[in-house]
């Protein structure tokens, strides 16, 4: 868990963004780039999810936004995760890198492949004490 | 009895004990319990359904219809298993179901003499009077098979999403063919087998897993056994290959059901597997080829085998002659296991040459190998039904069904494959038909004159095999089972706290103190809200933010106010309808910018109004300019609320003016807050209380620190958090409504007043044009109004209705209390035409009793809101 | 054969027949050819196409009657359905119009000369937050003042009624309270359809199953005919009572409905001795069949289907919501799944209305079972006298015209949400 | 469970997505007639086979999309934008 990481939602267009804070962010679907100002993850066509701190601002409908609270970080090894998680995670299909949203039971979460065993899954906060529960049960 | 030496599947050097009803028995590692019963000379495991006539082991894996026994471990039992899946372990305690006193001797094989009296359906025929319920408790209570624990089986079973090229289901030779090509291809192949699975080069195998169900798009699953417990398999495969072989059915003739009759390849198995047979004289009675190897290999072991009938010779001597045995091994022919293969939509056609249903057109990816396909020694003499007495001839074991019992169901008319299924309820045990099912129609259609093919065959339904619901509920259990949100602040919790359910969130209903009642709790959250300061955690509030040079165009489509007169700094409360006209949701929303716009909504509305305004944008007004981002999560928010809280607020350092000609109600500011870190804070003085509030967003990692802060600064006004009962005293005092509690789903804004509002809006918006449907211009419709009991100390309870002289309901309570604030009792209520009923006073009905009230105003308590601007 | 017929169903029949070896029991029904024309002809063999035949011919005295069922008789919702018969719906009307039905119900058997095996084993509510349990409060008054019997539990009534059942789970979960509705049960469904269909062919209603209906010949406003698979058949007045496949007919019929088709799954457990005594319903219902098994459902698949296909999502979450309510349940084996294919309209409440010289029954979703009676009674009446029956008046087709909707999916059954993520 | 295939994300599970009913059902004006509105609110052509309706991935990427799929097979023929207009109902 590393909740006091910063982290910003930014959205808005590929190039629109590029004028607001000066880089592209990955325009492939579900891919992750490393930028200038840190690690950025695919979420939707206009919003990608930045681990870093930049400054807050918005022009227009192009907008960074504070969301390092939102989302709480779990490390998840890959039978964990396939014990809840339907999509296919061998690595032809789900390489390094590569990041998904999903659902794990009932908890809509944000997946990104770290290393071949070691996933980065992101729960939104309120739910994050119930897939806490879920995770240690899973390990058992 | 077992032989001195072989076995493939035993391991003599590693003997167990079990017991049977108490019995003590030995066995081997590898055993069944019903090899290992078989063993032992145990020819009676349990009692059938109906008749319950003593019944053995009849096969030899899943098909098994008869031996039906219940596990016992310590408080825990687990009925209904078959003795033929059950692996041996030591110290294992089974015992038999259904019979009482005992499976040797059960009063309820009554029954069986009452036989004549039972047919098929017989229930449906008498029983009518005086009525069914007299007579349903008793025969509840012979129905049934097993009983199950009185205690909670703790443990959680666990789940298993898993992808590949290629499933097979099966390792049978057919099978590991199939998995060693696809393999060789470069597949990426997975084999399932209920059994062990001797391992293949390149191919991952799981093995004791059960393939039970096949579904959509190529999803299978199945169950891993591992020791008692069992893990669902999610399987996704690109391609599936069926290896799922044949299981043998048996023939039907007289007392068939008896024990020590058997299938014959369940003999054999016997034999080869664990080296165990099951009588010392067995006798085979067969209408094709497959049992004389078995015969042979008995033979080869000194196993007496008396006689072979085979019906395509001895068919005429069958009633005369008389054959001493104590195992009577039956073939009737085998039927290609095509359960999963059906379930995912495969097509299956009737083949004379083997007198089964094998694979037709298959869906692709899709493909059944070896017997499951068909490929089986042919030779079959069909032959459904023997001379004799048809009640005594069993086709579905299981569920006791008889000759007889088809003959009625053709007699009267059923003649339906599925009529026969639900009249005489062949198939539907458990086993779901594997041994009777072809037997059944092939009588039916011998029966009714049609050919096998056109009477067709049954839909097969999941799960191949019974599954235990702790395996399909997973992990989902206890603590698991109800996911709730919880809130920032853990303070709630741990300082009395009585957290509950609202709307998915664990929230504080009220804080227990020592020595205090729960409405006394309640009253004293009140008066502090009242009178000094309360605090409140309302973070589970929804908040979304709105972005782009459209955004009040946007929101000005969605809310039934004007948004575009918003001025930057300022709130307004607005609503949102469905496009039925029916109120979807309520809250503040506040305008940050021009282009930068604040959606505050329910707890409850918060995912759905997100989701509801994208839709919007993306399917139909994509030529708007606008972003959305739900932010609920990221923020906190806690309420300040009460005539002191300006003060309180004011000691913790933020750099906003607070007073109130700089910051009044209904505006919202942003600035940050003297916290580690100086945290941004937005801050919105709009009220649920009716008391001067301050709800101050700040991100949820410092929400625990801005909680415990304001407690202290509040200390001297001894500032009292509040819970969700007491702040709905303070709502229903005000008169405020809350959208599901107040209105329902046929609630529109002109039910609670919103009328001249409206009217003054020029733009349409969603909804609006529901709300000039006639019945919903009707006066005579439930409108929210105010209620006052001429007993200012009678509570009326929400729900309790509203009727006229003639006692006809008139409408109903939504929201009530006894204000501890006025001290007397007020409710919110919907009352036919309340609108234009002030002052009228009506009869309000509570268990029987009629007492007045009178309708008023919903602002009960400072109707002026002088309170709020402070 | 005269005894026989004498005979027919009772203990005393069921001995005679049975020293006769049940040689000599009577088909259910005819199965006759169908005729060149009918006064009125009903599409549907299942309960509610049954039950209008049967009011027809024995309510309203019309005798030329046929039923055209493309399959086997009562093989669609009428044999898929959990069985639940109640009446405890928020709206008067609603309430009137299931407590009718309820009250044929409990004389059915006699009424059909057929035990339907309906069971007053009592309905149960719960509720899990103070919320539920007010807004549980209203559906009880409303109840008690439209005349229908339910009544609010307290915790101990409950534990009292369910011995098994989880009052305060781990989770924080807990049963607030409930109510129950003691008149209402289970009843075997497939011998509803059976009674009906022996009944309705004994007062000379033609049956005639695998005859499905490809298309209509109209006269101006009106159908004159109803061509099937066994040819032409001429008509007065036609009936459509096949629930999930209206819209097909409708289409037919050059109508457009305000209907949603989709799979409703509904599975069962193996059969065990006596654990359930009470009916539980709300979003996830489960009662105990005479024959042991759990009966379960609960959350429709939220997409347009007519495919009656199984699926695996329901099934762990019903199984989840089994083992929440009754954790000693969990060691029981799930044994058998199904779908229907369940006709939705907007407020949860039912059609039974006319336009020309066709007669409508339809949206009855997931909750037709327990109205067949009314529904049968009703709407013979409307195809009889060509007024609406009294209780049927608000479940016309104007309502969606001009607003007046009955809101039911709170006490529908209703549908599950799926949560957005977003 | 069907999988579908995302325009974004591709072939995800079904519990990832919600359906959002037919599609290309035009809004009329606040001037529209009662049974204007009324078919605009409540009619719907339900068909048992061809239908094209709207998806939206829930779960996942929170794009809504067209699809043309077969109500009776659930197999889906087509899955084509937001923003494009109906298909042939041949397919």
């Amino acid at each position: 868990m590393a909740e006091l990481d910063a982290k910003r939602l930014l959205t808005g267009t590929v190039s629109t963004l590029q004028d607001l804070v000066g880089w592209r962010p990955p325009s492939e679907p579900n891919t992750s780039a490393h930028t200038p100002d840190g690690l950025c993850l695919w979420l939707r066509p206009d919003q990608w999810l930045l681990f870093g701190g930049i400054a807050v601002r918005h022009r227009g409908s192009t907008a960074v936004l504070d969301v390092s609270s939102r989302w709480t970080t779990f490390t998840v090894a890959l039978d964990a995760l396939a014990a809840g998680c339907s999509l296919d995670l061998r690595e032809r299909a789900f390489a390094v890198g590569r990041c998904a949203q999903t659902r794990i039971e009932q908890v809509p979460v944000i997946v990104h492949r770290r290393s071949a065993d070691q996933f980065d899954v992101l729960v939104e906060r309120p739910l994050a004490h119930y897939f806490g529960l879920w995770l240690e049960a899973v390990g058992k | 009895m077992r032989l001195a030496e072989g076995g493939t599947h035993i391991d003599r050097s590693r003997p167990l004990s079990f017991t049977f009803d108490g019995r003590a028995y030995q066995g081997f590692a590898g055993d069944t319990l019903a090899s290992a019963l078989l063993a032992n000379d145990v020819r009676v495991v349990a009692r059938s359904f109906k008749f319950h006539r003593p019944r053995g082991v009849f096969g030899v894996g899943l098909e098994e219809p008869s031996a039906l026994v219940t596990i016992v471990r310590g408080p825990d039992r687990e009925p209904n298993l078959r003795a033929t899946e059950v692996q041996l372990s030591d110290g294992l305690v089974a015992c038999s179901q259904n019979a009482w006193p005992s499976v040797r001797f059960d009063l309820a094989a009554i029954n069986g003499w009452l036989a004549p009296l039972l047919p098929a359906g017989f229930y449906h025929k008498t029983f009518k009077w005086p009525r069914w319920s007299w007579y349903e408790g008793a025969i509840r209570r012979t129905a049934g098979l097993g009983r199950i624990a009185g205690t909670a089986d703790a443990t959680r079973e666990s789940k298993r999403f898993h992808h590949c090229d290629v499933l097979v289901i099966g390792a049978g030779a057919a099978g590991r063919a199939a998995a060693e090509a696809a393999a060789q291809r470069g597949a990426d192949v997975t084999l399932v087998d209920s059994g062990r699975i001797a391992t293949l080069p390149n191919v991952r195998a799981l093995p004791n897993t059960t393939a039970i169900g096949c579904y959509e798009d190529r999803l299978v699953a199945a169950i891993e056994r591992i020791g008692d417990r069992q893990r669902l398999w999610k399987i996704r495969a690109a391609e599936i290959v069926f290896a799922t072989g044949a299981t043998e059915r048996p023939l039907v003739f007289e007392n068939n059901d008896r024990p020590g009759v058997m299938l014959a390849s369940a003999v054999g198995a016997y034999l080869e597997r664990y080296a165990v047979v099951p009588g010392r004289n067995v006798a085979f009675f067969t209408n094709n080829d497959s049992v004389y190897p078995i015969a042979e290999a008995l033979r080869s072991r000194d196993v007496v085998v008396s006689t072979i009938v085979d019906t395509r010779r001895d068919d005429a001597v069958l009633d005369s002659r008389r054959v001493d045995c104590d195992v009577l091994a039956v073939s009737g022919g085998f039927n290609p296991n095509l359960q999963l293969f059906s379930q995912a939509a495969g097509k299956l056609r009737y083949d004379e040459k083997l007198a089964a249903f094998i694979p037709g057109e298959a869906p692709p990816g899709l493909r059944c190998v070896g017997a499951a396909a068909g490929e089986i020694d042919g030779g079959v003499a069909p032959r459904w039904r023997s001379p004799g007495n048809p009640r005594k001839q069993w086709v579905d074991l299981q569920y006791d069904v008889t000759v007889a019992d088809v003959e009625l169901a053709a007699r009267e008319g059923f003649s339906s494959v599925e009529h026969l299924k639900r009249y005489t309820s062949v198939g539907m045990a458990p086993d779901q038909g594997k041994t009777s099912d072809v037997n059944a129609l092939a009588l039916l259609g011998e029966i009714t004159g049609r050919a096998i093919g056109d009477v067709g065959t049954t839909t097969f339904r999941p799960p191949y095999h019974p599954v235990t619901i702790a395996a399909l509920a997973g992990a989902r259990t206890g603590s698991l089972a109800q996911r709730y949100r919880r809130l920032p602040v853990a303070w709630h919790e741990k300082n009395g706290g009585v957290m509950e359910d609202h709307s998915g969130w664990l929230r504080a209903a009220f804080y227990r103190r020592d020595g205090e009642s729960e409405a006394q709790a309640i009253a004293r959250e009140v008066r502090a809200a009242r009178f000094g300061a309360a605090l409140f955690d309302s973070s589970s509030l929804g908040k979304i933010e709105v972005f782009g040079r459209d955004a009040a165009e946007f929101l000005n489509r969605l809310y039934v106010n004007n948004v575009k007169t918003l001025a930057p700094g300022r709130l307004r409360y607005g609503m949102m309808l469905g496009e039925n006209g029916v109120i979807k949701d309520d809250g503040v929303f506040g305008c940050l910018a021009p282009d930068h716009y604040l959606v505050c909504t329910s707890s409850s509305g918060a995912r759905d109004v997100a989701f509801w305004m994208e839709e919007w944008r993306q399917c139909e007004w994509r030529e708007l300019d606008v972003r959305i981002v739900p932010q609920t999560a990221q923020w906190a928010t806690l309420t300040v609320s009460g005539p002191k809280s300006r003060e309180i607020v004011a000691r913790l350092g933020v750099d906003i003016d607070l007073s109130a000609q700089a910051f009044p109600h209904m505006h919202v500011r942003s600035g940050s807050v003297a916290l580690k870190g100086d945290p941004q804070v937005r801050v919105r003085r709009a009220s649920y209380t009716g008391e001067m509030s301050f709800e101050i967003d700040i991100a949820a990692e410092h929400a625990d620190l801005l909680w415990s802060r304001l407690l202290e600064l509040g200390a001297a006004e001894n500032i009292t958090p509040l819970g969700m009962e007491a702040l709905d005293v303070l709502r229903v005092e005000k008169g405020f409504l809350e959208v599901g509690v107040d209105t329902d789903g046929e609630t529109t804004p002109l039910d609670v007043g919103w009328g001249e509002a409206i009217a003054k809006k020029p733009e349409d918006f969603l909804g609006r044009r529901s709300l000039s449907r006639p019945a919903q211009q009707r006066a005579d419709r439930l409108q929210l109004v105010g209620l006052q009991p001429e007993d200012p100390q009678l509570f009326l309870p929400v729900g309790v209705h509203a009727v006229d002289d003639a006692g006809a309901p008139i409408g109903h309570v939504t929201s009530s209390c006894v204000s501890p604030t006025l001290n007397r009792s007020v409710a919110m209520a919907r009352i036919r035409g309340g609108a234009k009923r002030s002052g009228e006073v009506i009869a309000i009905d509570i268990d029987g009793t009629r007492h007045r009230a009178r309708i008023c105003d919903r602002a009960f308590y400072d109707p002026q809101g002088a309170r709020l601007n402070g | 054969m005269g005894i026989a017929n004498a005979l027919q169903n009772s203990a005393l029949g069921l001995a005679w027949h049975a020293l006769r070896g049940h040689r000599h029991w009577r088909p259910f029904w005819r199965t006759p050819e169908p005729r060149a024309s009918y006064d009125v002809v009903i599409v549907g063999g299942g309960g509610h196409g049954l039950a209008t035949a049967h009011a027809l011919a024995t309510k309203h005295g019309v005798r030329s009657v046929a039923v055209l069922e493309k399959g086997w008789l009562g093989g669609g919702n009428t044999g898929r359905n959990t069985t639940i018969v109640r009446s405890n719906y928020l709206a008067t009307p609603s309430a009137r119009f299931y407590d009718h039905s309820l009250k044929v119900y409990e004389g059915l058997s006699r009424a059909l000369d057929y035990n339907v095996m309906f069971i007053p084993r009592g309905v149960v509510n719960l509720a899990t937050s103070r919320f539920q349990l007010r807004t549980m409060r209203r559906r009880v008054e409303a109840l008690r003042l439209a005349g229908v019997d339910s009544e609010m539990l307290d915790v101990e009534a409950i534990r009292a009624l369910m011995p098994r059942l989880q009052i305060r789970s781990t989770a924080g979960c807990e049963v607030f309270g409930g109510f129950i509705q003691r008149r209402a049960g289970i009843a075997r469904h497939d011998a509803v359809a059976w009674g009906y269909a022996r009944a309705a062919d004994r007062a000379g209603v033609d049956i005639i199953q695998n005859c499905e209906v490809t298309g209509f010949e109209r006269n101006g406003d009106e159908i004159r005919s109803v061509q099937t698979s066994c040819g032409r058949i001429g008509v007065d007045k036609v009936a459509i009572c096949v629930a999930g496949h209206s819209s097909v007919l409708a289409e037919k019929l050059g109508l457009r409905l305000p209907i949603t088709s989709m799979a409703l799954q509904a599975m069962v457990s193996e059969p065990i001795k006596p654990v359930l005594d009470v009916v539980l319903d709300g979003g996830f219902y489960v009662s105990q069949s005479d024959r042991g098994e759990l009966v379960m459902g609960g959350g429709t698949d939220v997409y347009t289907s007519y495919a009656q296909r199984s699926g695996l999502q329901r099934v762990e979450d019903n199984m989840a919501a089994l083992v929440d309510l009754f954790p000693s349940f969990a060691r029981l084996r799930f044994m058998r799944q199904w779908a229907g294919i369940i006709d939705l309209t907007p407020d949860s409440s039912p059609i039974i209305d006319a336009i020309g010289n066709v007669a409508l029954s339809c949206g009855w979703g997931s909750w037709g079972f327990k109205a067949i009676p009314a529904g049968g009674e009703c709407l013979a009446h409307l195809i009889a006298t060509g007024k609406p029956h009294p209780l049927a008046e608000a479940f016309s087709l104007e309502r969606f015209t001009t607003g007046a909707l009955i809101d039911e999916a709170g006490s529908s059954g209703g549908m599950d949400d799926r949560e957005p993520l977003l | 469970m069907k999988r579908i295939d995302c325009p974004w994300c591709g072939p995800r599970a079904e519990n990832e997505f919600t359906w959002g009913g037919e599609a290309h059902i035009v809004r009329p004006g606040l001037s529209c007639g009662d049974g204007q509105w009324r078919d605009y609110l409540f009619t719907r052509s339900n068909p048992r086979g061809a239908h094209q309706e709207r998806w939206c991935h829930t779960y996942g990427c929170a794009q809504w999309f067209h699809v043309a799929r077969d109500t009776l097979t659930h197999r889906i023929e087509r899955v084509y934008a937001i923003d494009e207009g109906p298909v042939d109902a041949t397919g």
